[in-house]
This record gives structure tokens, sequence and C-alpha cells, in this order.
């Protein structure tokens, strides 16, 4: 019961704040600024390519990608350290 | 070649380690090579942070911007080494080195066999390599990519344990901390979706003309982002997972975690509150007085909670609690000294609370025991590991000529300034809560009877992280000039920049 | 503002979304709660497709099944399926 | 897992799912989708063909070895690519800056670096999968 | 309230992103099994990308691939797809990390449930 009138509340609060966000849909919205007119003119000449989903991520915002691809790395390593654990090895805790 | 070096090398210290961990699981059967391969690119690192900073020094705090693929501010991803990142880079490099060190010829006991022992290698560096990132990166969307390669890291390196509760404690952690990660993209996205621009310059120029326009929005980012932050940080009522995973992990994990691993998050939570929000805003949405509030209610409750537990591991973890209190105290004061003493404070509770956790891993593996009831007469059997682990204690009570000391002065001067007198009290009964729940183990490790036992100090390599340390603490302490320099400067530049 | 701005197609799937995370929050038997994940993925992928992102879409679309198979591979080696 | 049917339906569609696999990864940059989805979808194939064909002939055509190996240093590709920059004296991650040529728009290998890497990343997603399937389904401990 | 509501509906997927946050948000606070759990998070993960790629949005905008044949008039805007598919990976990489550690609990514990594993945890200690 606690938790429901929690919820409610935070729903609340968090509604009141999207409700406030610029109208869904608009050209006119802040951030359709001239961050993303510049990607979407300038990106045939500065990449190379169409897809200007493309040319953010892997030119313009490449060190998110490379950092992306380590989060991977990261998981699979982590995957592996959990999983094949040596046997007989009881720990000291 | 060298001119190339130089001009690349805010992007050197973060890539080499990812380099290395990279390559690393290609030698996982030779392990020497993998220890010394970690060691060298640790020195390596030391030496190009040492030389970054010493630049920002020398040019009294002009930043050194780099450009990610040559697409300058609105469009790329920007690195900015300024007095802030020049001193978190100093801490990550100096506290990962030694902590590296300790787990030379001692990890295989705690982890199991090569292969294991080189993937937390690697887990270790690329948490290191993470941190070296959030010191430098001033895009608010690479924040979180970094946080999420911390988190990951972090997690994995719990769980390298091989031990069911080292399992639980890492799921309770992943899943906390992912909740977190979600708040922290959530707060981004609001700001992102207001503003419409990443970097946190332009973010917060943008941010300062739109503000009254979307009150609540920026209200929920902020809100979001403290949540979020505070989770990874674990700020007091949300420190749930800390105690569990920073007492089960490999004592190296344990002593990256409480040492670097949560002062990372508190680095990006800096820089988002200060360069994004800036003091105006701070002080119109009365964020200050709620980040004071937080800070006090977890330097007490964490004191306490810490004073109440008889396991030293766990001890020091709650001792972590209380202490992450102390920084969020003084980024709530939102003054020069106020903010010197935070970032102070932080560097050097990561130097002692790795010498801390290092000590306590060295005496629990070789005595098997982890009470610290059952520890009587250490002292005189492990010289060493208890002079350490008695620097330590002194520099986090905040005993004058060790480091503790400074930070809480800037912090007390700082709380004065803000005219918060019951801060001031919290931060001097914080420093005697520390040392009610860090001083008993001393006096029992020295004043007690030494049992019977063949007990000695750890292995060469584990003497010179130790030492290392212990040496980091009384530096600081005595000889703080171009740190205190650099925190300084950083605490300028974090006001200045609106 | 009047409903003439509303797009009925996103809206519908946004509603399926929120009965099929409900649906998760109540269904006992994991493999279920698994394969409604599933179909929830699939769903997003087609709100993605609505909102003029396909790249989202197709990385949803792949991902989501990804996920899917990874959890049931769990799922199958711990066995119990009842929470 | 016997079944006559499932295995011949695999064995007619699961190269037509690799190759579908490959178009999205290195149609990237020109249509949607990208290196992440198409290198989901080959490591699914192979995870299918494992569940299909058993454990012991799925891993027989990706030893362990491989997927560590690739796991690895396509990681490390992607750092390398962007050393290039570095060697030529732009930025880090540079590619356009670096003076590498960007190709005839539109065409399959235009974007210079784009390609390259995301062939990279395409590969190492495909075989993150597949590692991820095999590390849970073994059992070692 | 009634402001509240009009505004609600022009921005229906905000607030579709609102209601799948909190929804996630409960499931992960209040379900004690950890597939559950797993879920939630990643329901809420979704519910931010919702948030973010419904921001990008442009009602009857184009798909950003330039098409010099017949430019269509404005294109949606590019950034949030590009950061979402970041974001993607990252919650890929959670739930393949979760569901090993999930596997290695039930070889300790037998079971996948958080308070299960906790009082077993209290009776061995």
């Amino acid at each position: 019961m606690i938790i429901l009138l929690i919820t409610l509340l935070a729903t609340h609060v968090v509604l009141l704040a999207v409700a406030e966000l610029p109208p869904y849909g608009m050209s006119g919205n802040p951030s359709y600024n001239q961050v993303a007119q510049r990607y979407i003119e300038n990106a045939r000449e500065d990449t190379g390519v169409l897809n200007v989903i493309t040319a953010i991520v892997l030119d313009y915002r490449a060190y998110d990608t490379m950092f992306e691809t380590i989060v991977l790395f990261t998981a699979v390593l982590a995957v592996i350290i959990t999983l094949k654990t040596t046997e007989g090895e009881g720990g000291g805790t | 070649m060298t001119a190339t070096i130089k001009a690349n090398l805010p992007v050197f210290v973060v890539i080499a380690p990812l380099f290395v961990a990279f390559v690393l699981p290609t030698f996982a059967r030779r392990i020497r090579l993998v220890e010394s391969l970690v060691i060298a690119v640790g020195v390596l690192g030391l030496l190009g942070t040492g030389y970054l900073a010493s630049l920002i020094l020398i040019e009294k705090g002009i930043p050194i911007i780099y450009s990610m693929g040559g697409w300058s501010a609105p469009w790329g991803i920007e690195l900015r080494v300024d007095s802030l990142g020049a001193f978190f880079l100093l801490v990550v490099a100096g506290v990962s080195l030694p902590v590296a060190l300790f787990g030379v010829d001692n990890l295989t006991h705690e982890v199991g066999g090569s292969a294991q022992t080189t993937r937390f290698y690697v887990l270790y560096l690329l948490l290191s390599g993470a941190l070296a990132g959030m010191a430098v990166t001033s895009d608010l969307f690479n924040v979180f990519v970094l946080v999420e390669v911390a988190t990951l890291s972090c997690c994995g390196l719990v769980s390298a344990r091989n031990h069911p509760r080292a399992a639980e404690a890492a799921f309770n952690y992943l899943i906390l901390a992912t909740l977190g990660s979600a708040l922290i993209l959530g707060g981004i996205g609001f700001l992102y979706i207001i503003t419409g621009h990443l970097n946190m310059g332009l973010a917060s120029q943008e941010l300062g003309r739109v503000w009254r326009d979307y009150p609540h929005v920026v209200w929920m980012a902020a809100s979001f982002l403290l949540v979020g932050f505070g989770v990874k940080a674990a700020l007091f009522p949300l420190h749930v997972w800390l105690p569990d995973a920073h007492s089960t992990a490999p004592s190296p994990a344990s002593a990256i975690l409480s040492g670097l691993g949560v002062k990372g998050y508190m680095i990006c939570f800096t820089k988002v509150l200060y360069n994004v929000f800036g003091t105006t805003l701070m002080r119109e949405f009365a964020m200050h007085r709620i980040l004071v509030l937080l800070g006090m209610i977890a330097i007490i409750a964490g004191s306490i909670l810490a004073l109440a537990q008889d396991e030293l591991k766990r001890r020091l973890a709650f001792s972590t609690v209380a202490q992450v209190g102390y920084v969020f105290l003084g980024l709530g004061f939102a003054n020069a000294s106020g903010l010197t003493g935070t970032l102070f404070h932080m560097a050097s509770h990561a130097v002692i609370k790795s010498g801390l956790f290092l000590a306590v891993g060295a005496i629990i593996t070789t005595t098997g025991k982890h009470r610290i009831s059952e520890m009587a007469g250490i002292g005189k059997k492990m010289p060493i590991t208890m002079a350490v682990f008695t620097i330590g204690s002194l520099g986090l009570a905040g005993i004058p000529l060790f480091s503790g000391f400074i930070g809480k002065w800037y912090l007390l001067s700082g709380s004065l300034e803000a005219g918060g007198s019951l801060a001031a009290v919290v931060i001097i009964a914080g420093s005697v809560l520390c040392a009610a729940y860090l001083f008993p183990m001393i006096r029992i490790a020295y004043f007690e009877p030494a049992p019977v036992e063949d007990w000695q100090d750890p292995g060469v390599p584990q003497r010179i992280a130790l030492v290392l340390l212990a040496a980091g603490v009384v530096i600081l302490g005595v000889l703080p000039g171009p740190f205190l320099e650099l925190a300084k400067g950083a605490a300028l530049e974090l006001l200045g920049s609106m | 503002m009047s409903f003439t701005t509303v797009d009925y197609g996103t809206m519908v799937m946004l509603l399926i979304l929120v009965v099929a995370s409900l649906a998760m929050y109540f269904i006992k038997d994991l493999l279920h709660a698994v394969i409604v994940y599933g179909a929830y993925t699939l769903i997003m992928a087609l709100v993605w497709l609505q909102m003029n992102t396909p790249d989202i879409a197709i990385t949803e679309a792949a991902a989501g099944i990804a996920m899917t198979v990874l959890m049931m591979v769990a799922i199958y080696r711990t066995s119990r399926r009842e929470e | 897992m016997r079944d006559f049917v499932l295995k011949r339906v695999a064995a007619l569609l699961l190269p037509f799912i690799q190759m579908y696999g490959l178009y999205v990864i290195f149609h990237g940059h020109v249509s949607p989708g990208g290196s992440f989805a198409g290198g989901i979808v080959v490591g699914l194939a192979f995870i299918a063909f494992a569940t299909i064909y058993g454990l012991e002939r799925g891993r027989a055509k990706v030893p362990e070895k491989a997927t560590t190996l690739v796991e690895s240093y396509g990681t490390l590709w992607y750092g390398l690519m962007g050393m290039i920059g570095i060697f030529k004296g732009a930025p880090f991650l540079a590619n356009k800056l670096a003076g590498i040529d960007l190709g005839e728009l539109g065409a399959l290998s235009s974007g210079g670096l784009i390609s390259l890497i995301g062939l990279g990343v395409g590969i190492r997603v495909a075989s993150t999968m597949v590692a991820l399937f095999f590390t849970m389904m073994e059992d070692e401990s | 309230m009634r402001i509240l509501l009009d505004k609600l509906i022009i921005n229906y997927p905000y607030f579709a992103a609102v209601i799948l946050f909190i929804i996630g948000a409960l499931t992960v606070l209040t379900r004690s099994n950890l597939f559950k759990k797993l879920i939630g998070i990643n329901i809420m993960e979704s519910a931010i990308f919702l948030m973010f790629i419904a921001a990008g949005n442009i009602r009857g905008g184009a798909v950003p691939i330039l098409d010099e044949a017949n430019p269509r008039a404005p294109y949606i805007n590019p950034v949030p797809s590009a950061l979402m598919l970041t974001g993607i990976v990252v919650s890929i990489s959670v739930t393949a990390f979760a569901l090993a550690l999930i596997i290695r609990l039930y070889q300790s514990y037998g079971t996948t449930d958080a308070r299960r594993i906790a009082e077993m945890k209290r009776e061995v200690t």
C-alpha cells in the first residue's frame, strides 16, 4: 500500500516534468538545433556516407562507439570470469 | 615523434590501459608477462599524467582541449584536461599502480588460476581506463558510456572471487547500478531535450537561457542525476549494495573499488553539477541545501553503522559510506574552500582507503581471520602491514601531518564560510567517530598478547605497494603543495564556469 | 489541442507495450514472461519504425531476440521455471 | 533436437540468414542497419546452428580460441583504426582529416575508415554473441 | 489537472515512457525473482530509449538517409538515434552479465529467488 502511494506520487511528479517538455513531433524543438542540421547537411562531404546515423555513430562520435564496443568486451569477460571458475577453491570469506 | 605523443597525450592516458587490456587475453598462460605489462602501463600512465598535471600547473590552469576525430565542440566529442581532470588523472594513476603491484604473485590465491588472474587484470585495466576517461571527458553522453564501462568492470571484479556470496553481492550491485545508470541516462535525456547540446559547456550556456521555461524539467533532471550518481557512489540511503560488494571482493578489487571506483562517479557528478547546472541554478533550486543535508546524514549514519561491524572489511566498507558523505557535503557548500576540501579529501581517501584495504587483505590472506576481535597481537607479527594500517587510520581520522587533515580543514572552513555551523559540528563528530571505529583495531593489534602462530609480512611486491601508499598518505599530509594547488585551481574553475 | 495530431497506430502500440510490461510483472511462469519480453521488444521495434528510425528498429529487433535467446538459455540452465 | 525437417530447413535457411547479416553489416552506411544489428544476426545464425545440430558440432564450427582472439583483436582493431589518424598527424579517430579517400558516394566502399571499422565491429559482435551463448551453455564448474 | 492532461496527450510518447519506467522500477524493486528483476531493468532502459527517440522524431519527417534524387522535407533529428544505438548495446551487455550471475547463483544456492537466497545466507553464517 505504501509502495503504491509512493509510486503514484513519483509518477505524478515525473509527469509534471514530462508535460512541460517541448511538444512531441514538432520541427521547432530545441533539440533540433544547428547541430542536428549540420549533421544532416554536411554528413555527405564530411564522411562520405549517406546514412546520417552511421556517420554520427562511426565518425562524429566514434569515441563513444569505441567505448560501446569496450562495454561488450567487458561484459563478455565478466561473464567468463563469473562462469569459468576453477573447482576446489572455496575463497577465504 | 615526441611532438605527436605530446599533442595526443590526453588520449593516450585513456587508451593506453585499454589497448594493453585487449592484448592481455592472448598471453593468459604467461602470468609473469601479464603482470609486467600491467605494471609497465601503470608506470607509463603515471609519467604521462604527471607531465599533463605539470603542464596545467605551469600554464596556471589553462585547459588543454582535444577534439576527438577533429570535430570540435558541438559536433564531436571534446576532451578537456583542466585542473580537475589533471587532478583526478593523477589520483587514478597514483593509486592504481600500487594496487596492481599488490596483486603480483598474490592474486592467484584469491582468484584462482592464471587464466582467471589475467581476466581480473583485464577488467582492472578497463576500469582504470574508464576512470581516466571520466577525468578528461566533457561530453554528457560520453559520461554515461564511461560510467557503464566502469560499472560492468566493477561488478566483474567483485564476481571474480570464486564464492557464492561474491556472486550475490555482484548481482545486487549490478541491478542497483544499472537502475542508477538508467536514471543517469534519463537525466541526460531531459537535459538534451531542453538544450539540444551534449557538450557540457554549450549545454550549460543553453540551460542558462532556457531554464525559466522548464523549471520542473530542470528539477527532474537534477534529481535523476543525483539519485543515479548517488546509487553508484553509495550515498547513504542508497548504499545498500556497497558493504557486501566491497567486503566480498578480492582485496585488490576492494581497494580499487573503494579507493577509485566510487570516486569516478563522484567526479562525474561534480562535473555535471558545476559545469552544466552551475552555481546559479544550484542556488535557484536549493540543490546545495539538499546535498549538505544528505552529506551530513551519510557521515553520521555511515560512521555509526561502521561501529556496529565486527568484520574488518565490512567496517572499512561502511567507513567508505561515511567518507562519501564528506564529498557530497563539500559539493553542497559551493564555495572555493569547500570544493578544495572535497577534492583533496577525495584524493586522500583514495590513497588511504586503498592502503587500508590492501593491509587488511594481506592480514586476511596470511592469518585467515577477518574479525577484529580475533586479530590480537598482529602488530608484532606483521609490523609493516600494521604500520601501514596505523598510518592510514590516523590519516582517515584527520590527525595533522597526515593527508586526511588538510581536506577536513578546508571542509571546515568551507562550512563556516557557507554559514553552516551544524555541518562543522558534523565534520568534527565524523572524525571522532572515525577514530572510534578504526583505533580499536590498532589497540588490539599492538597491545594484546601475540599468538604463537608463525605469521609474517607478505612478499616483496606487496610490501612495496603498501609502503608506497603509506608514503603517499604522509607526503600528501606534509607537502601537499602541487596537489593543493591543483585542487584550488579546480575549485575556482568549477565555480567560475557557470 | 485536439486529438487530430495524435498518431493512433503509435498510441495503440504504446498501449500494448504498457500491457505487456504489466503482464511481465504479474506472470508467474518465467518462460512465459520471457516470451512476452520477446514480443515486447518486437513491438518496441515497430514503435521505432513508426518514429522514423529504422536503424534503431533493426538493432532493437536483433538485440531483443538475442536477449530473449540468452534469457531462455539461462532459464534452461537454471531449470526451475516457476517464480 | 533430432528432428529431420528442422535440420533440413535449418540447412536451407541458415546460409541466407548469415548472408542477410553480412548484407546488413556491409550496407550499414547506405541503408538502415549497421554493424551491431548485422553482427547480432550473424551470431544468432551460429547459435541456431548449435541449438539444432548440437553443441559439439556448433563448437567445432567456432572454437573457443577463435572467439577469444576475435574478441580481443576485434576491439583492438577499432583502436588501431583510430591510431591511423594519429600517425597521419591528425587527432585520434580522424577520418577525413587524416586524408583518407572517402570514395564514391553511395558505393559500398565509401566512407573511408567507416566501412573498415564497421566490418571489424560486426565480426566482433557476432563472435561476442557466440561466446556468450557457449559460455552459458557449457558446464564448467 | 485539465491542462496537465492536455499536455500529456500531446506528449503521449513521453507519457508512455514514464509509465513504462515506473512499471520497470516497480518490477525491479518489488519482485524477488532474479529474472523478473532483470526484465524490469530492461523495461526501464527501453522506456528511457523511448523518451530519447521520441525527442528526436518529427511528425511527417523523413528517415535520415540522404537521398539526392528526391530531397524530402525535414529529416528527423539523427542524434538521439545514434545515441540510443549505444544504449541498446549497453543494455544487452548488462543482460548477459546478469544472466551469467543468475546461473552462478543457481549453481550455488539452487534457486533464483532473491529472498530465498538471503535466507540461505543467513542460515549459513
